[in-house]
């Protein structure tokens, strides 16, 4: 994108929302340059995110996992923003973003075992930084990370994903004006879906948008439609490039993606009881997954049977998953003793061996 | 609380509830405040229904942001209310971790009385209910360590409601930790009308001549599990459940620790200065010449809990109790 | 103030500082309706305050008190906005807003006390919040404290004072958030004096204005000339009257007052390590109090005469503050056990006997 | 070190600096961060000159945000730097405790060694320098608290640069806390060329056989003064100065107990929950057998560092130590 261009893009009315496509799908903004090919694995993958997260919450209702985040309704923005990002790049997720993880280099089954309550789940290798459960903690992570690399003259772009909620917390603050300040290689791409548990956006904070907020950091903010996958696309590859050390003056952008989760904040959660069930079903007429679906029929990228065909390789994909992460060997108890530090300590040393000689006298009932 | 009073079975998280409505109802000042309280009614329900109850300036939904409600909270104490601030999970509490300690807890002492900050912060803590990571912390020792600030654990559905009525009403802050791990395990007589149970007294959960298990919170009942199974074996084992960590109530314990010359501690927090270093040191200052046997420390390892997977072989149990009580007693 | 001049005042370009006086004292904005002998008092409070600075950074040049951060060229922005409050009204001071504190009703003794390492200097009885040390975390304080004298339907503004450095922390951010959503009847007065110790402010934010960041929480944020006495009064009149639940809607202001600190940070800092000469001399010409002044006798409201009486008054009330706190009795030792907790523990009453043992036993020497 | 090594009589803000310098030159990684460290060299000169010297690239002032400080080294240390952030004193540490509890020191054990976060926080702690409120804090028990972190406290010139050099090099996260009392209180020839002195081992100040005195950091000379009072009682003192306080290095504090019998244990920070008794249960439970009398505990009160008109009777002193020793010598 040129430099005119990306700036026509970012630089906007923060309450202005980028959107390629319509509620329907049919197109009212720049179609991105992706090939067909692209386009239609950009489809799978947003099939591949919808139906991983049926099935984990599944899995959670079976007792076969632990607490899960679902992000249905959210997989255009997850999706559509991971695409935006070379493999060198590296990604600073919350607790939801499955999807980004996963178009980024993270196994289904590693994702599933995080949540079956492994920490081997997070030793994935992908440029993709461990979940981080407190919320907006992993902003400063993903500044400083971008600033490092920047310092080592390395190309490299952090993106830190995060939802409204987060930005009330003072990591949000802090984080942003250090990017400012140091112009880190850095995109801030704030999943406004609305909620923070049971709390509004409206009562998380007074600013008329998220996106605005970024001018208290001397940088610039923008909405996209974040139900829409290609705007999302658009605006976090404009964001990227603009984070880029190569185009000379590299600056950090905050996306505010306006988008939706359809289902509970976590599946501890109930939401019937803070929010109405009309306000989903109008975000759900927005749902990405039809809508792009609808433009590539159109436009004669998808056919019935190739949306066939997408299904059947989806729920293979996530069938193995479940298998692959299911069937993977507990951990023995004393894997909790193991990178505490790079080398045990005495005292640990001589806890571990506690737990070990116990666990080998009384076995798992011991322990029940 | 006559044997006749009114009273309700209730799990121990209902009577933080009703605890929490009591003194709403009791006290105009009352105001709970923090992330999803009010709509929602808590994650662990704690303050269910008590929005529509006592309404929107009483029960108030924040911003996410902890530092933002604990500070707030001194703000709103120092002005006369008494703020009940929740956070949803102790391991949250960090990010508000500096407003607790360099000035809730300090703001009596730097204008000598003059200004005060009597918030009851409230945060369920601890492991075992398989949640994710950072959700079951046991950092109480940190509370304790820091002067000013009074630390409360409850154990039975009953003391929390007496505990938590004398956290809001006393004049100092207080940080109020209650083990999800026992919010529904269990339910208890709890009766229906405000009561105090006072804080800076541990009580005895069974008499017993032989050892000393001194514990607090969720531990206890796996304390009095191998207290029971101990009986078996002749062991007379003495459950003693502190209640309040700060002020410590020394003198219970060593009172227990005169009598038996044996101790375990037993905490789920990591041992390497937890709470559990605190009453050893305790026992040996002022009883050293009734001391029969090393004191052992029965407590979650020196690691971080361990995603739900592991987290049983992290967390203490009536086993190792068990076979910690023999350890102390067979010590010749 | 009407409404519509409020807003004029207050509704402004977040970088287009309110004034009243040019740096020579020649009117060129309103002056605020203040009677002539308020305005004399307010010279006189600038006059006090610069010579009890000075005094101070003398004791403790002599040994006579401890570490002190000196005030002098922000003198105009703090007794400028305490004379703007109710005596109802609560100051949240950083430890830099001795004039603010003093005007505000506490003594120049008890301010010298808790310099002097004496806590009782903070037992003072005015509606001014303890010094708070800890940067920006006052900034709560005040919103908490003002929301509940709104939720108890009290007339009671919070001004929270803080510098440039403040706005970076986490505390600014999330106190501010507060204040936006739930409407507290509270002033931000930010003394932007461009450097926090040796950090000048270009490099504290890459934000435009520090006044801009109120946007990000919904509301105003207005510059004000804060060498300028008179425009200080106005804006925080302003604010303060917007804040007042009276008006019906109450709302926080941020305001950006453009100070200087003419000498150290603290009396332990050396500046000339950091900051340039000129930079100091140039800003010196924007020194409140000549321009007052200037202003005052222009407009035949202050004479040689008035002066001479300022300054005879001013040196006498300087004197006797020094004198009454060095007359104070140092507490005992065992004072550091009041006030920890309403009621001692019998922990800390054993240790307080102890040490109360130890020092009947050896005295002071026991000590050194 | 041979003798023959060219050396400099430096104080122990001096070595600090001196050991900053030579991280700086050994290992392009090595980052500065922090609140004026570069261009004003920080507060107490530890960073002074190393501006010039290394360039805006490797000594950077940063915004004042201690958890962006925290957070933001996390995440240069995760890319492979090696940052050494100064918050400037430890007082202020807490808005950043967060990112050093929830993040620092749980990297490793949560991504099971994939991403790490090897940070050396380094501050200034303690009192005794007549400075402001929150100047003057000794908290060093919470981080001694939190499994991952290594916490390290040097008591002289010599040990300062070398555990600071042992910090920057190790692969974890590490709070190097400085007693600034003892900043400039003396000097000691410190080797010019870079060294390291282990991390995890405590060492033996004094030798001696009649009572041990186990300490660390500011409160090591007061604990040697005390020994040379007792000698001339014909009181024969050990001193045991830790060095590092997580990982705790039992070994060499129970050798000494072993042979003593009598201990007391000195740290300025308050008493109850303090890395004393940390100290006292690690020597009951390993060497009770041996133990003669109770362990004292001589410490800051458990109250708020008063400001500084009192801060002398808050401190424990030689005076304070030599007449414990004498109390535990004296038991039977
Ligand atoms: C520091 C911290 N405080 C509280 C929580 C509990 N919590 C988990 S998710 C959540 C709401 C987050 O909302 P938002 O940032 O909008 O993200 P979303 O869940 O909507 O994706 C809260 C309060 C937490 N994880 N971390
Ligand atoms: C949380 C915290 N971090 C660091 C410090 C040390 N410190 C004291 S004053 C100061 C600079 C403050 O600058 P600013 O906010 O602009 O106020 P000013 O001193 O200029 O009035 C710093 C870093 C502190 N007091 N509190
Ligand atoms: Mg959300
Ligand atoms: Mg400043």
């Amino acid at each position: 994108m040129d430099r005119s261009a990306r700036e026509s893009l970012l630089d906007r009315d923060p309450d202005d929302p980028v959107r390629v496509l319509d509620d329907d799908g049919a197109v009212v903004g720049t179609v991105p340059d992706l090939s067909d090919s692209r386009l239609v694995e950009l489809y799978r993958d947003l099939r591949l995110a919808r139906r991983f997260d049926a099935r984990a919450v599944s899995l959670q209702r079976q007792g076969r996992m632990g607490t899960y985040p679902p992000m249905a309704g959210q997989e255009g923005a997850q999706v559509g923003s991971a695409y935006a990002l070379a493999d060198r790049d590296w990604v600073f997720p919350s607790y939801r973003e499955h999807a980004v993880s996963h178009v980024h280099g993270v196994a289904l089954a590693d994702i599933l075992r995080y949540w079956m309550g492994d920490e081997r789940g997070s030793a994935h290798g992908a440029n993709v930084f461990p979940v981080a459960v407190p919320i907006a903690t992993q902003i400063p992570h993903a500044v400083g990370f971008g600033w490092a690399a920047a310092l080592a003259g390395d190309d490299v772009v952090t993106v830190a994903h995060f939802g409204d909620g987060a930005t009330s917390e003072g990591d949000f603050h802090e984080a942003l004006n250090f990017a400012g300040v140091f112009d880190t290689p850095t995109v801030f791409c704030c999943h406004n879906n609305q909620w923070a548990i049971s709390v509004p956006r409206e009562r998380q904070t007074a600013s008329a948008t998220l996106a605005g907020k970024a001018s208290a950091y001397g940088f610039t903010g923008v909405q996209v439609d974040g139900m829409d996958p290609l705007a999302v696309y658009r605006v976090v590859a404009a964001a990227v490039e603009r984070a880029r050390t190569a185009d000379g003056a590299p600056r950090p952008t905050l996306v505010e993606s306006l988008e939706y989760r359809f289902g509970a904040h976590t599946t501890a959660d109930d939401p019937t009881v803070y929010r109405d069930e009309a306000e989903v079903e109008r975000w759900r007429e927005r749902d990405p997954i039809p809508r792009l679906e609808a433009f590539l029929r159109d436009t004669g990228r998808l056919d019935d049977e190739r949306v066939a065909a997408v299904e059947t390789e989806v729920e293979a994909t996530v069938a193995d998953a479940v298998e692959a992460a299911e069937e993977t060997r507990r951990a023995p108890p004393t894997a909790m003793f193991d990178h505490v530090y790079a080398e045990a300590p005495s005292e640990l040393t001589a806890q571990r061996a506690a737990l070990a000689a116990l666990y080998e006298r009384v076995g798992e009932e011991g322990f029940e | 609380m006559s044997g006749a009073a009114p009273a309700t079975s209730l799990t121990l998280v209902q009577a933080v509830r009703d605890g929490l409505a009591g003194e709403l109802a009791r006290d105009d000042d009352v105001v709970i405040l923090g992330e999803d309280v009010a709509a929602n009614g808590g994650v662990f329900r704690a303050t269910d229904g008590l929005l529509d109850e006592f309404g929107p300036d009483r029960v108030v939904d924040t911003p996410l942001a902890e530092s933002g409600i604990v500070g707030a909270s001194v703000g709103m104490a120092a002005y006369g209310l008494r703020p009940v601030p929740e956070i949803q999970f102790s391991g949250f509490l960090y990010p508000g971790f500096d407003q607790l300690v360099s000035h809730a807890a300090r703001l009596r002492t730097r204008s000598r009385g003059a200004v005060t900050a009597p918030v009851t912060l409230r945060a369920p803590y601890g492991g075992g209910i398989r949640a994710p990571e950072h959700h079951s912390e046991s950092k109480e020792a940190f509370y304790a360590h820091e002067p000013g600030l009074t630390v409360v654990v409850p154990s039975t559905p009953r003391d929390a409601k007496g505990l938590l009525a004398s956290a809001v009403r006393s004049p100092d802050p207080v940080v109020f930790l209650e083990p999800k791990r026992i919010y529904r395990a269990f339910r208890e007589d709890v009766p229906d009308e405000a009561y105090t149970v006072p804080i800076g007294e541990a009580t005895v959960r069974r008499e017993g001549a032989d050892v000393s298990v001194i514990t607090y919170g969720a531990m206890t009942q796996p304390a009095l599990d191998a207290a029971e199974a101990l009986a078996d074996d002749g062991v007379d084992t003495e459950v003693v459940d502190l209640r309040t960590l700060a002020p410590l109530d020394r003198e219970t314990l060593v009172a227990s620790f005169e009598k038996t010359g044996r101790a375990v501690v037993v905490h789920e927090a990591p041992r390497t200065a937890g709470v559990g270093a605190e009453v050893v040191a305790a026992l040996q200052e002022a009883a050293l010449l009734y001391q029969e046997a090393p004191v052992e420390r029965v407590t979650g390892y020196d690691v971080p809990v361990p995603l739900y997977a592991l987290e049983q072989f992290y967390l203490p149990n009536a086993l190792r109790v068990r076979e910690a009580v023999e350890r102390v007693v067979s010590y010749r």
